[in-house]
């Protein structure tokens, strides 16, 4: 293994973190926080592939004015636009899954899915 | 949540939310020359009109702002953003930049970027406070027995 | 004929936006006039499906960005022999559903949101069909993957709700395994659009990586389309 | 290895523990503290790997999150965790995930290593061109904003539409009433 891969191995241990909780655990709001984290981690290993060694951010001011020295400066941009629309995403799940909890808790009161199976019928 | 929090708190929120509020103005505006942008000044505008609700609680901040003017702001928002694409497909192409790019690093620069910035913003802090008071002024169990 | 395909999706995200508009005012009103407004809508979107068909391919580039050789930097809008297929299959299902709904539907509150709801998710499906960049496939399955967990649980009763719930878990699961297969094919490829992507695929020898790419996408399309060893949440969400 | 990248791995580590002990923890109002500790973990590295849009909007979405689960978890009694436990289950699960981070650890070791993305060589990727071009195409001095709004507006599009398809369906699910009753003269939402 070498160690340029060991970040991204990383975010794949988060990932997988986040998978156990969404699969294994039996409350609302815990399998919510497990698509938060697995969330998380995917942004987190989109963002380490655009990041190149000594790299700065992909914002000029007026003093860069050699585009080419910025060019093979800069960090790659398409992975931060792509991480800002999975966090737009993300959110609008979180706000419709906590209304769906919301209302969940409201019929059966409480946040146990075993128990909102048993309930059912 | 409904009499608000103590005087400390009413006070403190009342200096605070102006600033909050043009900061996020601030970040949406020139969101194309320095870390920014629509998104992020939209929930940062959401964020202060969520405080003022946990200060003040709901049925004063409903006083200022009412549910459905959050519902016409976020489909206007939404208008907004799509006017500037099908102005641009009027204009030649689907989402053309149709406006002049002007000179780097002004603010009046970037053609359509800072309208979109500022339909994106409008549009993201008046959602997102709507979700926040929708889940604030939901009671449960009101209509149990309904069923 | 392909200065028409933004329409598919620019003309019922309108009628969406306006239909959230007139939720509010007086419900009643405003349903009746979100209906008549999907019906003209999604109307027009058969007959422009119906037009397009038979026609030879062509591609749209969007925002009118130049297509170099080498690499695009524009997104673009494909038709070809099976998009059109898929178009008229989609925009004739959005319409009869449509139709059947409008009875179905006078015994719920709020019906100005449903006609909204219903909108979003035929310009999400149209644009999905005719999408020919990766990350843009990803954001607008999203669209309509989300006015359908909401469309779901549109009723709001017991068992509705909890569908919905397994709906929107699995499927927000399911998307994020298909963005980490676009990251994967990002880093090996350097591209987002599809054509440009399966060309370069095609010049690099196919490692433990592609493969991931693949697992991934199967897993996040299957759990999606609820193919079979994935088909688990299917009969709760579609009673 | 230099400094910055031992810095990096501590806040990745930092990141693993929180989310082990959100994972773990039987309070939920802890667990909501840690996925937010994990948040604010993952918006400082975006600061060190060259991305501060990304830094001021995961800080702020974060906020909004934390303040949004907490308002759900407070008040809100909750018995889950005297449940029984399935061993068998769990450990089931455990193997799953035990041969995903093999085979996926393997797959990511044959990736363009970390730091060396594929911007130049023969056959650069695309967003080498945005870097070259982006200025004098778009007039924004904010790549990321320029990529955004601009060459990829279309997607915002969509991001836009998901935003305002999730308000308009947390209405609809937090309406108070979904059916009408016998009488249609009442109508109202939420």
């Amino acid at each position: 293994m070498t160690l340029g891969a060991l970040p991204y191995i990383l975010a794949l241990v988060l990932m997988l973190i986040g998978l156990y909780v969404v699969v294994a655990k039996k409350n609302i709001i815990k399998i919510i926080l497990g698509v938060c984290i697995l969330e998380y981690a995917v942004n987190l290993f989109l963002l380490l592939l655009g990041y190149r060694h000594g790299g700065a951010a992909p914002i000029r001011t007026a003093e860069q004015a050699d585009t080419s020295a910025f060019a093979a400066g800069a960090v790659d941009p398409i992975p931060q636009a792509l991480i800002l629309t999975s966090i737009v995403i993300g959110l609008g799940c979180l706000a419709l899954m906590v209304s769906l909890a919301v209302r969940l808790h409201e019929k059966f009161g409480t946040f146990d899915m075993t128990r909102i199976r048993e309930l059912k019928g | 949540m409904t009499q608000g929090m103590s005087l400390i708190v009413k006070t403190i929120t009342r200096l605070v939310t102006s600033f909050i509020t043009l900061f996020g103005i601030y970040i949406v505006l020139y969101g194309h020359v320095s870390p920014g942008g629509g998104f992020a000044g939209g929930v940062i505008l959401s964020a202060g009109m969520i405080l003022l609700l946990l200060a003040f609680g709901r049925e004063q901040t409903m006083k200022i702002i009412s549910h459905s003017a959050l519902v016409i702001w976020d489909s206007a928002g939404a208008l907004a953003f799509l006017t500037v694409a099908v102005v641009g497909y009027l204009a030649g192409d689907f989402f053309i930049n149709f406006l002049s790019t002007g000179e780097p690093y002004r603010l009046a620069s970037a053609g359509t970027i800072p309208l979109s910035n500022m339909a994106i913003g409008a549009k993201v802090g008046a959602g997102l406070f709507g979700v926040f008071l929708a889940l604030a002024i939901f009671r449960p169990g009101r209509h149990q027995e309904e069923e | 004929m392909g200065n028409m395909l933004p329409l598919f999706i620019a003309l019922p995200l309108a009628g969406g936006f306006l239909a959230a508009l007139g939720a509010r005012k007086s419900s009643l009103a405003g349903g009746d006039v979100a209906r008549v407004m999907a019906l003209i809508i999604s109307g027009c979107l058969l007959v422009g499906s119906l037009a397009l068909l038979g026609r030879e391919s062509c591609v749209y580039w969007i925002g009118g960005w130049p297509s170099p050789d080498a690499s695009t930097v524009g997104l673009s809008l494909v038709c070809d022999g099976f998009t059109q297929m898929l178009l008229v299959t989609v925009n004739a299902i959005g319409f009869f559903a449509l139709l059947y709904s409008f009875s179905y539907i006078q015994r719920f509150t709020g019906r100005a949101l449903y006609y909204c709801l219903f909108l979003i998710l035929l310009s999400g499906m149209n644009a999905v069909v005719l999408s020919g960049d990766l990350f843009n496939v990803f954001v607008f399955m999203e669209v309509s993957v989300i006015a359908s967990y909401a469309l779901v649980a549109f009723g709001v009763e017991r068992q509705e709700l909890e569908a919905s719930f397994k709906y929107v878990i699995l499927g927000s699961v399911s998307s994020l395994f298909v963005l980490l297969g676009i990251g994967l094919l990002y880093n090996l490829t350097g591209q987002l659009n599809m054509a440009l992507v399966a060309d370069r695929l095609a010049g690099i020898e196919t490692g433990p990586a592609v493969w991931l790419a693949a697992g991934c996408f199967i897993a996040g399309f299957g759990l999606k389309a609820a193919v079979v060893p994935f088909h688990a949440w299917l009969p709760d969400a579609h009673p | 290895m230099d400094p910055f990248m031992l810095l990096l791995l501590a806040l990745l580590a930092f990141m693993i523990i929180g989310s082990l002990i959100a994972a773990e923890t039987e309070d939920l109002l802890s667990s909501v503290v840690c996925v937010g500790a994990i948040g604010a973990g993952l918006a400082i590295i975006d600061l060190f790997l060259g991305a501060p849009d990304l830094a001021i909007t995961q800080v702020v979405v974060e906020i909004l999150c934390v303040a949004i689960l907490i308002r759900v978890v407070l008040n809100r009694k909750d018995e889950t965790h005297r449940t029984h436990k399935d061993t068998f289950a769990v450990g089931s699960v455990l193997l799953f995930l035990g041969v995903l981070l093999v085979l996926g650890g393997w797959a990511m070791t044959t990736l363009h290593p970390f730091g060396e993305p594929l911007l130049a060589g023969d056959q650069p990727g695309v967003a080498q061109q945005y870097l070259t071009n982006g200025l004098q195409d778009t007039g924004a001095a904010n790549y990321v904003m320029a990529v955004l709004l601009d060459y990829r507006a279309y997607d915002t599009l969509g991001e836009a539409t998901v935003i305002f398809v999730s308000i308009i369906g947390a209405y609809v699910i937090l309406r108070q009433r979904g059916k009408l009753r016998h009488d249609t003269g009442n109508e109202s939402d939420s």
